[in-house]
């Protein structure tokens, strides 16, 4: 199979193919459409494990396939083309996005059932795959940024898919908007790369690095930060990840746990060679990545919205990510190790948050629910599963992954190297406390139901086997991935080529690390038990400390949002509105006013009388003459 | 024909400063008689000066066409419309436009100062007159016929064109259109009854002069059943009442109308008595019906 | 002498007109169906012209020259570059379009007003009571598309400055008539409150560009003076060898007078003001004629004329010309944010993307240039295909007001989707054509002036804002009660907005064609103008 | 005496004319004015003919005759037109042409 390049395309094509026959199919589709979105989505699973046994039996430096499809915007120097490169980085996204793709279409089928709108569901889900395959197919930064807005407008289709909620529709306006800053970033980029290098293709760009001034690269750098911010919700741009949860959770599963969100991981990984040579850049990027580890973790720990205590999960599980990426080679490898695996554990955590919804009549309030490990039990067997690997519960997928980033943390030196450590450590423990939260106040304890809005209580039950079929092969994933992908280090020497990799050195042993990350996640487990498994859960949320409430509202973030870009915006368009209507409208408007009045007073020469215009033709005439006497004068 | 020479005889600087004295106060008149009829005669005069001062200068057929055409025709043309319009008609000097004589006056005065400073300024001595000596040589109404027919024959033929224009446009500005159609005899009558037959409310008495509706008949002549036929008496009624109405408006208006009923019985009275006296003898029912009579006459 | 295949594509739309006009009054229907049946034929013969031009050849091609009024060296020239045939393609696109969107709106109601259209849109065939109406608004409608259409083309290939400037103000007659003759039925207060914002806006239309055109026919004379014959082939000529010499203050004098009866067309901040009255008050097709085609014949000619001309000048005035552009981009589109009324709102968009277009216009790079071109043609479509079906919504529920609106999606599932591709077109989405474009002219200024570059993009988030809000609170959301009943896009409809959002994709994902075609006019401009773009800081590794 | 008298004469007639029809409101008297004007002019046009010694001067002025009869015909209809319609003369009473 010599020219395995061209399946490339079909991976995009296949999904692509479903978006279009289901949004243009019609009512025709409405019995059917949700199967022939699955079968697409699994057909180019297929096709990616027909790519990745073809590349295995490469040579580790030759696995890299390219397929130039057309030239895209040929200008002078401008040469964008449409063509892919599928090297080792490309094929773990393309396998982690199809087939945690696949499985979620598979649990959609069960979850959506009773929505009328489903066809539609299916097709902006095909969207969504055909998108992010491309972003990480692309083998230029421009199709990357195509990729990049489609997946933005996915998750805008998919988070305001229950339209008729304002609450929906607002959410998903956000985030398009907060990821059109990101863009805005990406966008800029890429001028600075034609800029700089003439090009925007990866190889060009990226093995000419070296020749560039630093301070461009450190700008190229920053701009991509800003990019990948936007898109993984990172700090300063995660504000919307929030309110995405406000979509469908099988959306949130996949768009906004599994793979969308780790584009920005993808992008610092891509772009490594550009890091390295800006160091500057670096220490942004992993300062953000601390920094939202950090503020997810809190965020995590105080919602009660089972949803949204997932979705800060996600927030700070990506800041380890985005943090390992800024390491630089010794990160890079373990950021994506971390990323398969949290996407196997976080999706599986969505799904089992959506199948508990599903069966207590869409509620999302832990406080509300309690006791439900006997009624959902393998619910509550694979939701368990994925809780002990997100908390890094040795010899799970969490621990291999995360214990590595801690360690590269560490390995930075000095004291950045301390920081940078110490927080991925508290980070380890506020996981471990939140999850446990979670776990507690929705599996344990007393039965907390209150009736929902039609009034009936819910009775809750295990959901049908196209649910849990997924959760529970997604269990089998954030059990076994981790182990699987660090024997070895396969997953390392399998990156290498791509990404380099090098040993860092740590202060403290590596045992040390491990052990001080299992004593923190047990202190965390430990503080959670004491708050929440021993005394009941208040029904209604107290009052709790200031930290407390201030996580509850994103740490501020959205008042501050609200204040300095809301409220200002509403001004300035508001005042730009009468400037334009008074001021450069009435300029011209005045202009017109005061000729008006002008000819109104001319108007009464024009009295009528014959006689007046006689004198003035008369005394036109004198004139005349006058001027031609002088004329002869002089 | 020493007017064709370059400079002027003295004969001819006579002429000229007699004449365009007159001339001048001719056009001065023109602009400033109150009656349109002066000023048309003062135009006139002008312009019988002009046509002497063409004559002067060797245009003959134009002094002559100007005699015909202008004073003859177009003259005459001015006084028939000022007749139409109405001969008494003065119209007051007064200005009714605000500052418009003096505008008149400043650009009429200046106007004429600069034409005459830029003539003088032209300085043309006598020596730049040439003179029409060998152009009218051929006689001046050959020469113009010689120009006319070839170098100016088509401005020659617009005009002619012009002329016939300006006729017709003439009749059709002046022709009234009939707005509605004429009416029939019957239609008169019948509406002579009908305005007759509608008498006003508290009609006045049919002798009284202000008789306030038509009569569908001719008025009554005067000395109609009357014993006078002259034209100042007033016909009687029937009842025997004069009618004013019967004497023309003005006798009425001078108030010569002599009324004869009375002085008619006084007469009779006056015989009577003349008659009794003559016989002297008293006769009853004479008397009786005579002073029956006298009573009733008496009252 | 070949077919004169230039002539024939502005004759036929003319022809048409008057043929179109003479209808009788009864025969509303045939009008329409005639006045759609030529601008098909234009269509074809636009396309015929796409195929003769050989990219690789002449500069000016399909070229046709007769004497005029020769006493002033004005002659009859006609002949189309890439650009020209771009344009010419959108516009003979588009004009079918416009027609079958207009279908009814210029239908006389038994009791309308003249010039107040008529019968309600979508309401089709002849409305009873019409037969005996002596006043034929719709032949007008149509007749006056189809001239404006002619003018349009002819503007587009004249090479003779005076001929273009005639076209350029002869437009204005036609346009009048079709803002303050057909409004938009949908307005709130009463039929002459309605009336009277119409005039308003159609003589503030009339007098903004005839300002303008007086300053250019200045211009044009000044031209003639120092140049002496009108050519604009035989000037640019011989600008480039030499031979015309023009002191500098002349030439930027010269320039300013073309530019500004450009700008005003264009329109540029702070001549823009106009623009959103007569997009408001006319119907929607109108406005689509005013923003997608005429307005382009601005931004074209100082692609051709300004830069063609008066190269120095051009260099010279470039950074103020670069402020205003990003004025218009960054104002407009805050002020579309800041709109109540969906046309104003639309309207205000356009003088955003206007100012890119001149921006790339004067970055005086190859990507900025050809962006901008590409910028014309799709923006062209796709505030086509928005404000088409913005009107047909607004035609449907009787109300400009974006807060008259809401949960249209759920009702008319169409109508929304449609809406929402043409405002992620208008927010240029990558994979939509105007994303080319835009990134073109972005990265073509980028290149040589990158802070108005990076200012520039905030437009991109700007235009995600004010589109994004457009279409929550119209199409999301609760059902209003008004809404509740509105019926999804007919057929009709259908047919107008289908081809245009193929067209928006297709020229997303390869608009190779066009650039090909666009490319070599660019080459040649950017020579005029004798700049190159600037070369990479370092070469990059192969 | 000098021929250039005529000229003078002329312009003087001319300019009493110009004030006439100024100063009257007589439409029939402002006519006549004109006419007044005109033949100032002929005369002008003859002295100059005799100036030049040829007969094109002559020829113009009998032009300007043939012209001026026309007018004044025409003129004279339109005053009588005139009068019927509003019974007067006077050329204010025509002033429909003030806004």
């Amino acid at each position: 199979m010599d020219n395995a390049e061209n399946l490339i395309a079909l991976l995009v094509a296949a999904p692509l193919l479903g978006a279009v026959v289901l949004l243009l199919g019609g009512r025709r589709l409405d019995r059917t459409g949700h199967w022939v979105g699955t079968a697409l989505a699994g057909a180019s699973f297929v096709v990616a494990v027909v790519l990745f046994t073809e590349m295995l039996g490469r040579p580790g430096d030759d696995r890299t396939l390219y397929q130039h499809l057309f030239s895209w915007i040929p200008v002078g120097g401008f040469q964008a083309d449409v063509a892919f490169q599928l090297d080792q980085l490309s094929m773990t996204f393309v396998l982690l996005i199809t087939g945690v793709g696949s499985l979620i279409h598979l649990y959609s089928v069960g979850y959506m059932e009773h929505d009328e709108r489903r066809r539609r569901f299916f097709g902006y889900l095909n969207l969504f795959l055909a998108a992010m395959l491309l972003l990480v197919l692309a083998d230029n930064y421009l199709l990357l940024y195509v990729g990049w807005e489609g997946v933005g407008l996915a998750s805008y289709l998919l988070i305001g898919f229950w339209q008729h909620k304002p609450s929906a529709a607002t959410a998903a306006k956000k985030a398009f908007l907060v990821n059109r800053v990101g863009d805005m970033g990406l966008s800029l980029a890429i001028m600075v790369m034609f800029t700089t290098f003439g090009t925007f293709a990866f190889g060009p760009v990226l093995d000419s690095t070296g020749s560039a001034s630093e301070g461009t690269l450190t700008a190229l750098g920053l701009l991509l930060l800003l990019a990948a911010c936007g898109k993984s919700a990172q700090v300063p741009l995660q504000s919307w990840l929030g309110d995405a949860m406000e979509g469908p959770t099988p959306v949130s599963a996949l768009i906004h746990a599994a793979t969308m969100v780790t584009a920005g991981v993808y992008l610092i990984t891509r772009s490594g060679a550009i890091f390295d040579a800006a160091p500057a850049a670096q220490l942004a990027v992993v300062t953000v990545g601390a920094v939202t580890l950090l503020f997810g973790a809190i965020v995590g720990c105080a919602k009660d919205d089972i949803k949204k205590a997932l979705a800060g999960s996600t927030m700070s599980q990506i800041g380890y990510m985005i943090l390992a990426a800024g390491l630089g080679p010794v990160g890079y490898a373990f950021a994506i190790m971390h990323l398969v695996t949290h996407g196997f554990f976080k999706a599986g955590l969505f799904l089992g948050a959506g199948s508990v919804m599903h069966g207590m009549n869409d509620e999302v309030d832990m406080r509300r629910y309690g006791g439900l490990r006997r009624y959902m039990p393998i619910t509550f067997v694979t939701f368990g599963l994925g809780y002990l690997a997100i908390i890094g519960f040795p010899g799970l997928s969490g621990f291999f992954s995360k214990d590595k980033i801690i360690e590269a943390a560490f390995a930075k030196g000095g004291t950045e190297g301390w920081i940078l450590g110490g927080a991925a450590l508290l980070g380890a423990a506020i996981t471990a406390f939140y999850m446990t939260r979670v776990m507690l106040m929705t599996f344990f304890g007393e039965k907390r139901w209150q009736p929902d809005a039609k009034g009936e209580l819910p009775h809750p039950h295990e959901s049908p086997r196209t649910m849990t079929a997924p959760m529970i092969v997604l269990a089998f994933g954030s059990v076994f991935a981790g182990g699987l992908l660090s024997w070895h280090e396969s997953f390392v020497k399998w990156l290498e080529p791509v990404t380099g990799f090098d040993h860092g050195h740590a202060p403290l042993g590596a045992a040390a690390i491990t052990t001080a990350t299992v004593a923190a996640m047990v202190l965390g487990v430990a503080l959670a038990y004491l708050q929440y498994g021993r005394r009941p859960v208040p029904a209604t949320p107290p009052r709790g400390s200031l930290l407390t409430r201030a996580a509850r509202r994103d740490l501020l973030q959205d008042d501050l949002n609200h204040v300095v870009l809301v409220r200002g915006g509403e001004h300035l368009t508001r005042s730009l509105v009468y400037v334009d209507h008074s001021l450069v409208d009435g300029v011209v408007n005045g202009t017109a006013a005061s000729f008006g009045g002008l000819s109104g007073r001319l108007r009464k020469l024009q009295n009528g009388y014959a006689r007046t215009y006689a004198v003035t033709m008369f005394g036109g005439a004198a004139v005349l003459i006058a001027a031609t006497l002088l004329m002869r004068a002089v | 024909m020493s007017a064709l020479a370059a400079a002027a005889s003295t004969g001819e600087a006579v002429q000229f400063w007699v004449l365009g004295t007159v001339a001048v106060v001719g056009a001065l008149g023109t602009i400033l008689m109150k009656k349109a009829v002066h000023s048309a005669l003062c135009l006139a005069a002008t312009m019988i000066i002009l046509a002497v001062f063409y004559l002067a200068n060797g245009a003959y057929f134009l002094g002559v066409v100007q005699i015909i055409v202008y004073t003859g025709a177009i003259m005459m043309l001015f006084l028939f419309v000022v007749m139409l319009v109405g001969v008494t008609a003065a119209d007051s000097l007064k200005e009714t436009l605000k500052g418009q004589r003096w505008w008149a006056a400043l650009c009429g005065i200046g106007f004429g100062v600069l034409m005459i400073a830029g003539i003088g300024q032209a300085s043309l001595g006598p020596g730049a007159f040439v003179g029409l000596g060998e152009a009218n040589a051929a006689g001046n109404v050959q020469g113009l016929a010689a120009l006319i027919f070839t170098k100016y024959v088509f401005a020659f033929e617009a005009t002619g064109a012009l002329l016939i224009t300006a006729a017709v446009g003439a009749m059709v500005l002046t022709h009234r259109e009939r707005t509605e159609r004429a009416r029939t005899q019957r239609e008169l009558a019948e509406q002579r009854v009908r305005e007759a037959s509608a008498p006003p409310s508290a009609a006045p008495h049919p002798a009284s002069a202000d008789y306030g509706w038509k009569l569908p008949t001719p008025l009554p002549a005067p000395g109609v059943y009357a014993r006078h036929n002259a034209v100042d008496i007033a016909g009687l009624l029937p009842d025997g009442t004069p009618s004013e109405l019967t004497v023309s408006k003005t006798l009425r208006d001078r108030g010569q109308i002599r009324d004869v009923s009375r002085e008619a019985l006084n007469d009779l009275r006056a015989l009577e008595q003349r008659s009794e006296e003559r016989l002297g003898r008293d006769c009853d029912e004479l008397d009786r019906g005579g002073r029956g009579e006298g009573q009733e006459a008496g009252r | 002498m070949s077919f004169p295949l230039l002539t024939a594509a502005a004759a036929l739309p003319a022809l048409g007109a008057i043929a179109t006009a003479a209808v009788p009054a009864g025969r509303r229907t045939a009008a329409k169906w005639l006045a759609l049946l030529v601008s098909l034929g234009t269509l074809a013969l636009a396309a015929v012209i796409a195929v003769r031009f050989e990219p690789g050849g002449e500069r000016y091609q399909l070229t046709e020259s007769h004497a005029w009024i020769a006493d002033f060296g004005v002659r009859y020239e006609l002949g189309v570059d890439g650009i020209a045939v771009a344009l010419i393609a959108l516009t003979a696109v588009l004009i079918p379009f416009i027609i079958l969107a207009g279908w009814n709106d210029a239908d006389p109601a038994p009791d309308a007003a003249p010039g107040l259209g008529g019968a309600a849109p979508g309401s089709g065939g002849t409305p009873a009571g019409a037969k005996h109406y002596r006043w034929r608004p719709t032949q007008g409608f149509f007749a006056l598309i189809l001239s404006v259409e002619a003018m349009v083309i002819l503007s587009f290939e004249a090479t003779d400055v005076f001929l273009f400037y005639i076209l350029f103000e002869a437009m204005l007659i036609p346009m009048y008539f079709l803002i303050g003759g057909f409004g938009d039925r949908a307005h709130a207060g009463s039929d002459e409150h309605a009336a009277a914002q119409r005039s308003y806006a159609a003589v503030k239309f009339l007098l903004y560009n005839l300002v303008g055109g007086l300053i250019m026919l200045a211009a044009v004379i000044g031209l003639y003076v120092v140049a002496g014959n009108f050519s604009l082939t035989e000037i640019a000529a011989a600008r480039a060898d030499g031979t015309l010499e023009m002191a500098a203050t002349i030439e930027r004098l010269l320039f300013l007078g073309f530019f500004f009866a450009f700008a005003v067309k264009a329109p540029l901040w702070p001549l823009h003001t106009w623009l959103p009255n007569a997009m408001g008050e006319s119907t929607a097709p109108v406005a689509v004629l005013i923003t997608a085609v005429v307005d382009k014949v601005g931004t074209f000619a100082m692609l051709r004329f300004c830069l063609g001309l008066f190269p120095e000048a051009s260099a010279w005035a470039t950074p103020v010309i670069l402020g205003l552009a990003l004025v218009s981009i960054v104002y407009g589109a805050l002020l579309a944010v800041g709109q109540r009324d969906i046309k104003r709102l639309i309207a205000y968009a356009s003088i955003s993307h206007f100012g890119f277009i001149v921006m790339g216009i004067f970055a005086m790079t190859t990507q900025g240039q050809s962006g901008s071109t590409l910028y014309m043609v799709n923006h062209g479509i796709s505030t086509a295909a928005l404000m088409l079906v913005a009107g047909f919504l607004i035609s449907r529920r009787g109300s400009r007001l974006i807060a008259d609106y809401g949960g249209v999606q759920k009702v008319a599932p169409v109508l929304a989707g449609t809406f929402l591709i043409g405002g992620l077109a208008t927010l240029s989405l990558p994979g939509l054509a105007p994303f080319v474009s835009e990134f073109l002219v972005l990265v073509g200024t980028f290149t040589r002036y990158p802070v108005v570059g990076v200012i520039a993009t905030l437009g991109i988030v700007l235009a995600a804002l004010y589109t994004l809000v457009l279409y929550q609170r119209t199409m999301t959301g609760p059902v209003k009660e008004e809404v509740r009943t509105l019926p999804d896009l007919r057929l009709r409809e259908l047919v107008v907005v289908t081809p245009l959002i193929a067209l928006l994709i297709f020229l997303g994902v390869y608009p190779k064609p066009l650039t090909d075609i666009v490319n070599p006019a660019v080459e040649h401009t950017m020579s005029d103008v004798r700049q190159k773009d600037p070369r990479p800081e370092v070469e990059a590794a192969q | 005496m000098n021929p250039v008298n005529y000229l003078y004469l002329a312009a003087l007639l001319f300019t009493i004319g110009a004030s006439g029809v100024l100063i009257r409101r007589n439409a029939i008297v402002v006519f006549m004015c004109i006419e007044l004007m005109l033949n100032a002019c002929n005369l002008s046009l003859v002295a100059f003919s005799r100036m030049h010694g040829n007969l094109d001067g002559q020829i113009i002025a009998f032009f300007t005759m043939v012209v001026a009869a026309a007018e004044v015909v025409v003129g004279l209809a339109i005053i009588v037109s005139l009068f019927r319609s509003r019974h007067s003369a006077s050329v204010d009473d025509a002033s429909l042409m003030k806004l």
